[in-house]
C-alpha cells in the first residue's frame, strides 16, 4: 500500500544542505505493522513527517518516490496534502498530554474532524465518535466525550489520540513513539490496541519507536535505521533473530534482559569515549580509594512519610494534602545496590529528593550509617551528608549548567567541601576523573552542549564522584540514553560500584535495567511499597500482584532471538 | 548544543537581516555621538556664553539663509542644533541606560529571590509589583518629582533632576524585570543542575547568581532594550507634561518639548530634527531589540 | 474557582490602600496649594489663615486617616481649585476617559490581532515585514507628536475631523457618552487612535509571538496531521490558545492606557480625567490629583479581576477540576 | 383634518422661515484657562475677574481705553467732611433673575467681598465704613483721603443680596462649594446658560441688561484649551471664532492664512527684573560667598546695560514687544513722562561698572524664572543669562513651574529673579505700593516686594500719594519716586508684555490692555 523508494530528505542550514534521510526504501502492505527503529538522531521521525508531508521547516523532500496507494505524495499540491492527511494517512504523537487541544471537548475534536472530511450530519458524526470510543475501550463514551482532555488520564488520552486518528478511517497510520510516555501497563494496553486495529480494521501502521521490545512484541515487519540510513530491514522475526548486519546485532547485544542480570554488556567504543588511560585513572582511583573504600556507609529509612500542600480551593479550610510516600521503610546495605522500580507517580523520584535532603518528610526518621540523617532545610548546608550522598540525575540535557565550563562543574564540589585547596591539584584531578568515567582530558575546557548525552551523564558522574560520595543516589540515570549508551553507563556504573564499594540507590521505571544493577529491589506503587527483596527473589518468585503484573507486561523479546 | 549554535547563529543571523545591520549603524552613531559629545558638538549649548542670541532662528545650512556655521540651524536663543542634540541624545541615552540598569538591578535580584526562595517572600515581591503596576509609568514619575520637588531644597534641585527622572523612570521599569526574572527563575529550579547545586549545600546567593542567573540572561537581554526604548520614550513624554530636564540643559525630549512652540512658525527644524533624531535612535534599539528576541526565541522564526 | 476570585479580591483591596497611602504621602510634597488658591493682593496673614482652616498643619498620620477615613465613607474632599466635591469632578470625567481608553483597546483589538496572526503565519512575506517596520516606527514617536500631526492634517489641512474636545455628547443617566452622536464619533477618532498605537503594537506583537509558539506546538501538528481545515486550525485552535497570555498583557496595559491618556487627553484638549489630573498638578489641587490617582489603581485592579474571569471562561482546565 | 394638516404645516414653515431671518449669532472661544469658579469674590485672577466681568458689574466698569465710566453707579462724588466717596446708583437694574438692584445688594456684596473668605478683601482695606443712605446711594467711608477707590473697585462685582443668601452662598466658598461657585445671578450684559468646568460653559445674552448691546452674539461657548497648538489648530480648523492668546512665533502662520486675523496689543504687565537686595552675600554664587554685589546700585545697572533688548525683541518676541523704562507702561495713570529713559544696551559700559565695583571679572549668581507664568519666560531668561554672561555676569539659571515659584520668592531663595507686575488699580500707585514700598506685613505694604527694596524717601511718599487730591502735585511726587527707583535701579523693568489674540476675519472685537476679554463689544458678521 505504501511504496517508499530511495527517499532522501535535506535541511538546509548555514553549513549547506545537512542530509537528514538518505536513500530510505521501505513498504507498508494493508493491516501491516511495521517497525521502525533506530537510536536518536536515526531519522526515523523524519521519514514518518516525510511521508505525511510534516517536515519541519525548511527541510524539504529532495529526492525519491513516495506511493500511498496510486497517489504520489510528491505531487500533490498544499491543498491537496492537506485533503489527504487525515483521509488517508493519519498520525500518533509521543505525548497524549500535549497532542490534545486543551481547551476543545473530545466531542468538538473529534466531530470537526471527521466533518472535515466526509459530508455527513452533525448527528451521524456524534454517533461514529461514540462508536469509536467504545471500540478504544473507554466506557460511556457518550458522557465522557463531553469532557476536555484534562479530565483523561494519560493511557485514556492515547486512547483519545488513536481515536482521532482513526475515525476517518485512513489506510495508514503513522504512530511516532506512540507509548514512549506511558507505563508499562497502559503501553500494553495501547500495543494491543494497534495490533487489533491492524488485524480488524486493516490498517496500516508505520510504529516509530526506540524500544526494541515493543517492536518485538508487535511489529511484523521491521526496518533498522541509523544517521539517516536504512541498515537492514525485512520480518521482525529474521531481523532481530539472525541480524545480519552488526550494527543490529550490537543493538540486540545492548538490550538489558528481564530475566537474567548479566555482568557487563558487550558494547563496541563509541566514538569519543575513550579507554581509561592506565596513569591517570589511576591517579584518580587512587585519590577516591583514600576516601571511600574504607568501611561504606549504608541508609535506613524509617516509616518515612512525606505529603504535599494540595491545591488550596477555599479560603477557610486548609486543602487535604496530596501524600506522596507512605510508611517508607528499608535498608540499604553498605557497599550494595538497591534498585527502586515502579511506574510515573509511584513517588521514586519524591524518595531520591527526600533522601538528598531537597524534600523535608513529615514523619519518620532516617539514618546514614546509623548517624540521624535530617530532612530538607533541617539538613545544614555543611552536614557531611551533602558530601557523602551525591546524585545522579536523569535528563543529562539539564543537570550540568550549560554556562559553565566542564572543568567549573567538576572542580565545584572540591573546592566546596574544601577536598582540594589548590587550584592546579583540582584541575588536574578533574582530568584524570574524566579519564576514569572515559572522557577525554580536553573535554574539561569545554561547555556542556559540546557533548552528547551520554557523555553528559558520565561527567555528571565523575561530579558526583569527585566529591567523594559513600552514597550515590542515580534517579533514572538511563532513561533518557539509546540503549546502546545506556549499556555503556550501565557497565562504567557496575564498574566503579565495584571498585569503590559505593553505596548504590538506583531509581528506574525499567525493570529490565534495574535487574542488571540491583542487589536488593524495592517496588513502589502510589508512594506504597509494594515488595521489597533481593533481586533475584523478586524477579523469579515475585510475590505482590502488582510485580508479577509489571513483570508479565513488560515487553520482551523472544529468548530465541538473543544474541 | 543549543546554545553554542545561539551564539554564532546569532551572528549568522545578523549578518543576513539588513534592516537590522542599518538599525544597529544608525543607533551606534548617534551613541557614539553623544557619548563624544563634548569632543564632536561645534559649541556648548550648556555654556550660556558661547551662543548668542543674534544667531536665533537661522535654518540649516541647505535652506535660504542657512549659514556653514550651524549645520542644522539654531533654535530661538542662537544655539547650534547640532550642538544641542548631540548633548540632548546625551542626556537621553545617560537617563535611559541609568534607569534601565537600575529597573534591571532591583527587578532581576527581587524576581530571582522571589524564584527561588517562593513563599511568602515571593507573594510580598509580586504585591509590590502589582502596587507598582497599579500606577502606571507616567504616575509614578510625576509621584516622585512631586516629592523630590517638595524634600528637597530648591537650589538642589536643577542639579537632582537627571537623578530624579532617572529613579522616576527606573522604578515605573522594574516590574517588568522582576516578573521576567521570576518566572524564569521557577523554570530553572526544576533544571536538574539547581536541584544538584543545592543538594550539594551550596549557598543560595551562589545558586542564584552563579548557576541561575546566567541561564536566564537571554530573555532579560531582550527587555533591557525593549525598556531602554521606552525609557527614552517616557523621558520625552515627561518633559511633554513639562516635569522634564529644564531647557537650558535639554534632553531630546525638551528639545522636541521646545520644538513644539515652532510647529507652524515656519522654524520647522528646530521641532523636527531633534524628533527624527529620537525616532531614529528608538527605532533601532527596538529594532536590534527585536533581533536578539528572534535570536533567544528560535520558534519566533 | 470562587477562592480565586476571592484571594484576587483580598488582594486588591490591599493593592487599593497602598496606593492610596502613596497617593496621599504624594500631597504633601507636590507644593503649596495656597499660593495657587490665592490672588496677588492677598495678604500672607489670610494665606496662613486658610492654610490652617484646611488642615494643611496638621500632622501627617492625622491628616492621612483623616483622607482615608473619608474616602472609606465615600467623601473624597473638596477640590482646592474649584471648590466642587472632588468625587463628583473626577465622576463627570471618567466616562470621557474610559470611552476614550476602552474605544483605543478596540482599536488595538481589532487591528493587532489580526496583524499579529497574519504575520505570524507569513513570517517571512513583505506585507509581513512591511507591518512589523511600520508598527516599529509607531511606537517610537513619542506620542503627543503623534497627535499634534493627526490634528494638523485630519483637522486643519484636511478639515475631516474636529481638532479638539469630544464633540456631541448624549447624557445616559449620570454617565455622559459620545457613542450616540455622529459628532461623538468624529471626535473620539484621532485621540483613539493617538492612545491605541501603541497599544496597537503590543498586542500584535505578542498575538504573532504566542501564535508562532502555538503554531509549533503538538496539538497543532496533530490537528493538522488529521486534515482539520486550516481556518479552524488557524483561529479556533492556535489563536484560542493564545488568548490567555495575550488578555494578561493587556489587562496590564490597560492601566497603563488609561493613565497615559494624560498625554492623549491634553492634547486634544479631551475633557478626562487625565486633563483634570494636569490641570490639578498646576495648581496643587492636591485632594483632585490623590483620589485620580485611588481610581486609576482601582481600575488597573478592576481590569485585572475581569482578566482572571475571563481565564476561567476561556480555559476549562481552569473551571472543571482534573476527574481523572 | 386634511386643511387643518396643511394649515399647521403652513403655519410652521412660516415660523420656520421666521427663525431663519433672526440669524443666530453663536460664538465660540477659547483661552489657556478655564475660570476656577463663578463667584466674584472667592478668587483674585485675571481668568475669574475676566470671565465674570460679562457676567456681574461693579459700581464703575472699564471702557475699551481702560477709562473708568459709570455702571451700576451712574456718579460719585468724594464725601464732604469726611474721607471717602459716594457713589448714585443706578435706577431699574434687575438682576437676570428679575429681581431688583439697591443699595442693598452693594452693602451685602461690600460685606461678603470684604469678608475673611474673600480672597478680594485687599481691595477694602483702606475702608473704613459703609452707610446706605438710601435705596440708590451708598457711601464708602476711608481711612485717609484716597482719589483711587472709585478706579480701584473697578472688579467689585454686585451679588443679589437675596439670591445669596436664598442659596446660602452669604459667603464666597473656602474648602467646600456653594452654590455661587457654580451659579449666577449678575446684572451683567450675560448669563451663564450651561456650565461644565474645565470644559465648557455657554453664555447667553442677559435680555433684562440696562445697557444697550453693542455685540450681535445670541449664544457664547467659552472652551479652555491649554496646549497652545491645539488652540492654534482648532482656530485655524474653524471649530472656534477667537483665541486668547496666541503664541508670538504663529503670528505670521495665522495672518498668511485668509480668514483670519491677528490683534497685537501692548498688556499693562510690565515685566522686570528683582534683586536681592537685603541679602548680605550671594546664595548661588561659586567665587563672591561673602558679600551680595547686587547692593552696590552700579552691579545693577550694569545689569541693566548687559541686556540686548533689540535683540530679544527680534529674535524671541519677534518685534512684537514695547521697551519699559519704569513699573508700569505708558498711558496709564500716574506714568512718569518725566523718566523714560532706560538703560541701553552697553556691553563696555557694564564691564567699567562692575570693575568701579570691584568685580572686574563679573562673579557668579542665581537667577531665578517661571517657565509657565509669562510669554516665552523661559526663553527670556535663557537670552538674558547668556547676554550677563557676556559681561561676566554669569548666571546659574534655574526655572520651575509658577506653583512652586512664588513660595521660593517669598522665602526669599534668589539672587535675581523674574516678576511680571500688572496694575491692578492702573494707576503707578499700585507697583509703588506693592513693590517699590519696603516690606511691612501689617500695613500689607511691599507685599509683593521679594528683595525687600527699601528707601525711607519712597516709604515716605506713598502715603502721600495715596492721599494727595491735587493731580499735579500727585504726579511730581510719583516722578520722584520714579526718579529715584531708576538710580538705584530697584528692578530692571525689560518690556510690556504684548496681547496677541487671533480671531476669524468676520469676528470684531475690542482687545483692553488688562487683557480682559468683553463679549459685549463683539459683532459676529
Amino acid at each position: 500500500m505504501l511504496r517508499v523508494e530511495n527517499l532522501t530528505v535535506k535541511f538546509p542550514s548555514r553549513f549547506g544542505d545537512v542530509t537528514a534521510v538518505e536513500d530510505m526504501v521501505m513498504s507498508i502492505d494493508v493491516g501491516e505493522i511495521h517497525g521502525l527503529v533506530g537510536e536518536s538522531g536515526a531519522g526515523k521521525s523524519t521519514v514518518g513527517a516525510a511521508i505525511i508531508g510534516l517536515l519541519q521547516k525548511p527541510g524539504y523532500v529532495a529526492d525519491g518516490d513516495m506511493m500511498l496507494g496510486d497517489t504520489d505524495l510528491r505531487r500533490l499540491d498544499r491543498f491537496e496534502a492537506h485533503a489527504l492527511r487525515g483521509k488517508r494517512i493519519s498520525m500518533i504523537f509521543q505525548d497524549p498530554q500535549t497532542s490534545l487541544n486543551p481547551l476543545m471537548r473530545i466531542e468538538d475534536q473529534l466531530i470537526e474532524t471527521i466533518l472535515a472530511h466526509e459530508d455527513i450530519s452533525v448527528a451521524d458524526a456524534r454517533t461514529r465518535a461514540v462508536d469509536l470510543l467504545d471500540e478504544m475501550g473507554i466506557e460511556n463514551a457518550a458522557a465522557r466525550m463531553q469532557s476536555y482532555p484534562h479530565q483523561f488520564s494519560g493511557g485514556m488520552r492515547q486512547r483519545v489520540v488513536i481515536a482521532l486518528a482513526l475515525c476517518t478511517n485512513p489506510e495508514l497510520i503513522i504512530a511516532d513513539e506512540p507509548t514512549t510516555a506511558l507505563d508499562v501497563a497502559v503501553q500494553s494496553q495501547v500495543l494491543d490496541l494497534i495490533r487489533r486495529l491492524a488485524d480488524v480494521r486493516k490498517v496500516g501502521f508505520m510504529l516509530i519507536t526506540h524500544d526494541i521490545g515493543v517492536i518485538a512484541q508487535i511489529a511484523d515487519t521491521v526496518t533498522v535505521m541509523r544517521h539517516g540510513k536504512m541498515i537492514e530491514n525485512g520480518p521482525t522475526a529474521q531481523v532481530l533473530g539472525q541480524p545480519k548486519e552488526d550494527y543490529t546485532k550490537q543493538l540486540m547485544a545492548a538490550v538489558p534482559p528481564l530475566d537474567r542480570k548479566i555482568a557487563r554488556f558487550k558494547v563496541p567504543d563509541e566514538d569519543g569515549i575513550i579507554t581509561p588511560s592506565e596513569a591517570r585513572g589511576n591517579a584518580a582511583e587512587a585519590w577516591l580509594m583514600r576516601g571511600i573504600k574504607e568501611d561504606p556507609i549504608g541508609l535506613t529509612l524509617d516509616q518515612v512519610n512525606v505529603a504535599f500542600p494540595g491545591v488550596r480551593t477555599s479560603l477557610w479550610k486548609k486543602p487535604d494534602p496530596y501524600v506522596a510516600l507512605r510508611d517508607i521503610s528499608f535498608d540499604v546495605k553498605p557497599g550494595t545496590v538497591v534498585g527502586i522500580v515502579g511506574e510515573s507517580g509511584s513517588g521514586k523520584s519524591t524518595l531520591a529528593k527526600t533522601l538528598t535532603g531537597l524534600i523535608k518528610p513529615v514523619s519518620g526518621t532516617m539514618t546514614m550509617g546509623g548517624a540521624p540523617l535530617p530532612g530538607g532545610r533541617e539538613r545544614a548546608r555543611n552536614h557531611p551528608s551533602r558530601q557523602l550522598i551525591q546524585m545522579v540525575f536523569q535528563d543529562p540535557f539539564s543537570s550540568l549548567n550549560s554556562r559553565h565550563r566542564i572543568g567549573a562543574i567538576l572542580a565545584e564540589p572540591l573546592w566546596l567541601y574544601g577536598l582540594e585547596t589548590d587550584k592546579d591539584a583540582r584541575r588536574k584531578l578533574c582530568i584524570d576523573m574524566l579519564s576514569l568515567v572515559g572522557m577525554p582530558p580536553e573535554a574539561i575546557d569545554k561547555y556542556p552542549h559540546q557533548f552528547s548525552g551520554g557523555q553528559r551523564q558520565r561527567i555528571a558522574v565523575a561530579r558526583a564522584l569527585l566529591a567523594r560520595p559513600k552514597v550515590l543516589i542515580c534517579d533514572e540515570p538511563t532513561s533518557a540514553l539509546d540503549v546502546s549508551i545506556q549499556a555503556q553507563l550501565l557497565n562504567l556504573l557496575k564498574g566503579l560500584q565495584a571498585a569503590f564499594g559505593l553505596t548504590v540507590v538506583f531509581i528506574s521505571h525499567n525493570l529490565s535495567v534495574v535487574r542488571q544493577m540491583a542487589d536488593d529491589v524495592v517496588v513502589l506503587r502510589n508512594g506504597k511499597i509494594r515488595e521489597v527483596g533481593a533481586s533475584e527473589t523478586v524477579y523469579t518468585t515475585p510475590t505482590a500482584d502488582y510485580t508479577k503484573r509489571l513483570l508479565a507486561l513488560t515487553p520482551v523479546m523472544p529468548a530465541a532471538w538473543r544474541a | 548544543m543549543r546554545d553554542f549554535i545561539k551564539r554564532y547563529e546569532g551572528l549568522y543571523l545578523f549578518s543576513r537581516s539588513p534592516a537590522v545591520i542599518i538599525a544597529a549603524i544608525v543607533g551606534l552613531a548617534i551613541i557614539i555621538g553623544a557619548v563624544f559629545a563634548p569632543w564632536i558638538a561645534p559649541v556648548n549649548p550648556y555654556d550660556l556664553s558661547s551662543f548668542s542670541l543674534m544667531d536665533g532662528l537661522l535654518p540649516p545650512v541647505w535652506e535660504e539663509f542657512g549659514t556653514e556655521r550651524f549645520l542644522l540651524g539654531t533654535d530661538d536663543q542662537g544655539r547650534d542644533m547640532i550642538s544641542s542634540i548631540l548633548y540632548g541624545a546625551r542626556l537621553s541615552l545617560i537617563i535611559g541606560v541609568s534607569a534601565m540598569i537600575i529597573a534591571t538591578v532591583l527587578g532581576v535580584g527581587l524576581g530571582l529571590a522571589a524564584g527561588y526562595f517562593g513563599g511568602r517572600f515571593d507573594a510580598v515581591v509580586m504585591r509590590i509589583a502589582d502596587i507598582q503596576l497599579a500606577l502606571p509609568a507616567i504616575l509614578t514619575a510625576l509621584l516622585i518629582d512631586g516629592i523630590a520637588r517638595g524634600i528637597l531644597p530648591p537650589e538642589v534641585q536643577e542639579d537632582v533632576r537627571v537623578a530624579v527622572l532617572t529613579i522616576a523612570i527606573a522604578l515605573s521599569l522594574w516590574v517588568n524585570f522582576a516578573r521576567t526574572a521570576r518566572a524564569s527563575t521557577f523554570v530553572q529550579m526544576n533544571k536538574e543542575y539547581v536541584q544538584a547545586a543545592v543538594m550539594q549545600g551550596q549557598h543560595p546567593i551562589r545558586v542564584m547568581f552563579v548557576h541561575i542567573l546566567p541561564n536566564i540572561l537571554g530573555p532579560l537581554l531582550v527587555i533591557m532594550t525593549v525598556d531602554l526604548a521606552s525609557a527614552i520614550l517616557l523621558e520625552a513624554t515627561l518633559s511633554f507634561l513639562g516635569i522634564g530636564l529644564p531647557a537650558d540643559s535639554p534632553s531630546l525630549g525638551t528639545l522636541i518639548r521646545i520644538g513644539m512652540q515652532f510647529l507652524l512658525s515656519g522654524e520647522w527644524w528646530i521641532l523636527w530634527i531633534p524628533t527624527l533624531f529620537l525616532v531614529a535612535l528608538v527605532v533601532s534599539i527596538n529594532v536590534v531589540g527585536d533581533f536578539l528576541r528572534d535570536v533567544f526565541n528560535p520558534r519566533l522564526r | 474557582m470562587v477562592y480565586f476570585i476571592a484571594k484576587r479580591l483580598i488582594q486588591s483591596v490591599f493593592v487599593m490602600l497602598a496606593v492610596a497611602f502613596l497617593a496621599f504621602s504624594l500631597f504633601r510634597f507636590v507644593g503649596d496649594p495656597i499660593t495657587q488658591m490665592t490672588g496677588v493682593e492677598t495678604s500672607v496673614a489670610d494665606q496662613e489663615r486658610l492654610r490652617e482652616d484646611l488642615g494643611l498643619n496638621d500632622p501627617f498620620v492625622y491628616q492621612f486617616a483623616r483622607f482615608t477615613g473619608d474616602m472609606l465613607q465615600g467623601d473624597f474632599g473638596f477640590s482646592y481649585r474649584t471648590r466642587q466635591p472632588v468625587a463628583e469632578m473626577i465622576a463627570t470625567r471618567i466616562p470621557a476617559t474610559l470611552e476614550l481608553g476602552i474605544v483605543a483597546l478596540l482599536i488595538s483589538l481589532f487591528v493587532g490581532i489580526p496583524a499579529g496572526v497574519y504575520t505570524a503565519l507569513r513570517p517571512r512575506g513583505v506585507a509581513t515585514q512591511a507591518i512589523l517596520m511600520l508598527t516599529l516606527v509607531g511606537v517610537s514617536i513619542p506620542t503627543f507628536v503623534i497627535g499634534i500631526m493627526l490634528i494638523f492634517f485630519f483637522g486643519v489641512q484636511l478639515g475631516w475631523l474636529p481638532t479638539f474636545g469630544r464633540g456631541g455628547t448624549v447624557h445616559l443617566g449620570g454617565w455622559e457618552t459620545s457613542f450616540l452622536t455622529v459628532d461623538g464619533w468624529r471626535a473620539l477618532i484621532l485621540p483613539a487612535i493617538t492612545l491605541g498605537v501603541y497599544q496597537l503594537t503590543l498586542t500584535m506583537r505578542l498575538v504573532r509571538a504566542e501564535m508562532m509558539e502555538v503554531m509549533q506546538s503538538d496539538y497543532i501538528r496533530f490537528a493538522t496531521a488529521r486534515g482539520v481545515p486550516m481556518g479552524r486550525l488557524y483561529f479556533k485552535h492556535a489563536l484560542a490558545n493564545t488568548m490567555v497570555p495575550v488578555i494578561t498583557i493587556i489587562g496590564l496595559q490597560f492601566g497603563g492606557v488609561i493613565a497615559f491618556s494624560i498625554v492623549t487627553e491634553s492634547v486634544f484638549q479631551w475633557p478626562g480625567m487625565g486633563l483634570l489630573f494636569l490641570e490639578s498638578i498646576r495648581f496643587v489641587d492636591i485632594p483632585v490629583m490623590g483620589v485620580y490617582l485611588v481610581v486609576i489603581a482601582f481600575f488597573f485592579v478592576l481590569v485585572n479581576l475581569i482578566v482572571d474571569l475571563l481565564y476561567v471562561v476561556i480555559d476549562p482546565r481552569l473551571r472543571i477540576r482534573d476527574v481523572s | 383634518m386634511g386643511r387643518t394638516f396643511g394649515k399647521s404645516f403652513v403655519l410652521g414653515g412660516a415660523l420656520s422661515l421666521a427663525a431663519i431671518s433672526v440669524q443666530a449669532e453663536t460664538f465660540n472661544w477659547a483661552s489657556t484657562t478655564d475660570p476656577q469658579t463663578m463667584d466674584p469674590h472667592a478668587v483674585n485672577s485675571a481668568p475669574v475677574l475676566s470671565f465674570l466681568n460679562n457676567i456681574y458689574e461693579g459700581l464703575v466698569r472699564r471702557g475699551k481705553d481702560m477709562s473708568i465710566e459709570p455702571s451700576l453707579a451712574t456718579s460719585w462724588e468724594p464725601l464732604e467732611g469726611e474721607n471717602g466717596w459716594r457713589f448714585n446708583l443706578r435706577e431699574g437694574v434687575t438682576f437676570a433673575d428679575g429681581s431688583a438692584f439697591t443699595a442693598a445688594d452693594v452693602m451685602f456684596s461690600y460685606e461678603r467681598a470684604s469678608n475673611e473668605a474673600a480672597d478680594v478683601r485687599s481691595w477694602f482695606a483702606p475702608v473704613t465704613d459703609v452707610r446706605v443712605v438710601d435705596d440708590f446711594t451708598i457711601d464708602f467711608v476711608t481711612s485717609a483721603p484716597n482719589p483711587l477707590f472709585p478706579s480701584s473697585i473697578a472688579n467689585f462685582m454686585i451679588l443679589d443680596s437675596d439670591w445669596a443668601t436664598a442659596n446660602d452662598a452669604a459667603l464666597p466658598a473656602r474648602d467646600a462649594e456653594n452654590f455661587a461657585t457654580l451659579n449666577v445671578n449678575g446684572t451683567g450684559p450675560f448669563t451663564v446658560a450651561s456650565r461644565d468646568p474645565g470644559v465648557k460653559t455657554v453664555l447667553t445674552p442677559n435680555a433684562s441688561w440696562w445697557d444697550t448691546a453693542e455685540h450681535n452674539v445670541t449664544e457664547a461657548t467659552f472652551t479652555p484649551i491649554g496646549n497652545s497648538a491645539t488652540g492654534l489648530a482648532a482656530l485655524l480648523s474653524g471649530d472656534i471664532d477667537f483665541i486668547q492668546p496666541i503664541p508670538l512665533q504663529d503670528v505670521a502662520q495665522v495672518e498668511s492664512r485668509d480668514g483670519f486675523s491677528v490683534l497685537e496689543g501692548e498688556e499693562t504687565r510690565v515685566i522686570m527684573f528683582g534683586f536681592g537686595h537685603e541679602h548680605d552675600t550671594l546664595l548661588y554664587s561659586t567665587d563672591v560667598t561673602d558679600v551680595n554685589p547686587f547692593q552696590d546700585p552700579r552691579v545693577r545697572m550694569a545689569a541693566g546695560h548687559a541686556l540686548d533688548m533689540a535683540s530679544i525683541d527680534r529674535v524671541l518676541f519677534r518685534g512684537k514687544i514695547e521697551t519699559a523704562n519704569q513699573l508700569v507702561p505708558a498711558g496709564i495713570s500716574g506714568y512718569s513722562d518725566a523718566n523714560e529713559n532706560r538703560p541701553d544696551y552697553d556691553p563696555e559700559r557694564a564691564k567699567e561698572l562692575l570693575a568701579e565695583a570691584g568685580y572686574p571679572d563679573g562673579f557668579t549668581f542665581g537667577l531665578k524664572c517661571t517657565n509657565d507664568r509669562y510669554i516665552n519666560d523661559e526663553a527670556l531668561c535663557r537670552a538674558a543669562a547668556s547676554m550677563f554672561a557676556a559681561v561676566g555676569l554669569n548666571a546659574e539659571l534655574s526655572t520651575g513651574p509658577v506653583r512652586d515659584y512664588w513660595p521660593q520668592l517669598r522665602e526669599d531663595d534668589f539672587d535675581m529673579y523674574l516678576l511680571g507686575w500688572s496694575p491692578g488699580t492702573f494707576d503707578m500707585e499700585h507697583p509703588i505700593r506693592f513693590l517699590l514700598h519696603s516690606q511691612d506685613d501689617e500695613a500689607k505694604l511691599g507685599s509683593w516686594n521679594f528683595g525687600n527694596y527699601s528707601n525711607a524717601r519712597v516709604d515716605e511718599l506713598l502715603p502721600l500719594i495715596q492721599q494727595e487730591i491735587d493731580a499735579d502735585a500727585r504726579q511730581a511726587m510719583i516722578d520722584e519716586v520714579v526718579q529715584i527707583t531708576q538710580d538705584e535701579v530697584a528692578y530692571i523693568p525689560l518690556y510690556t508684555q504684548p496681547l496677541i489674540w487671533a480671531s476669524k476675519d468676520n469676528i470684531d472685537l475690542t482687545q483692553r490692555a488688562d487683557n480682559f476679554f468683553m463679549l459685549r463689544w463683539v459683532t459676529v458678521n
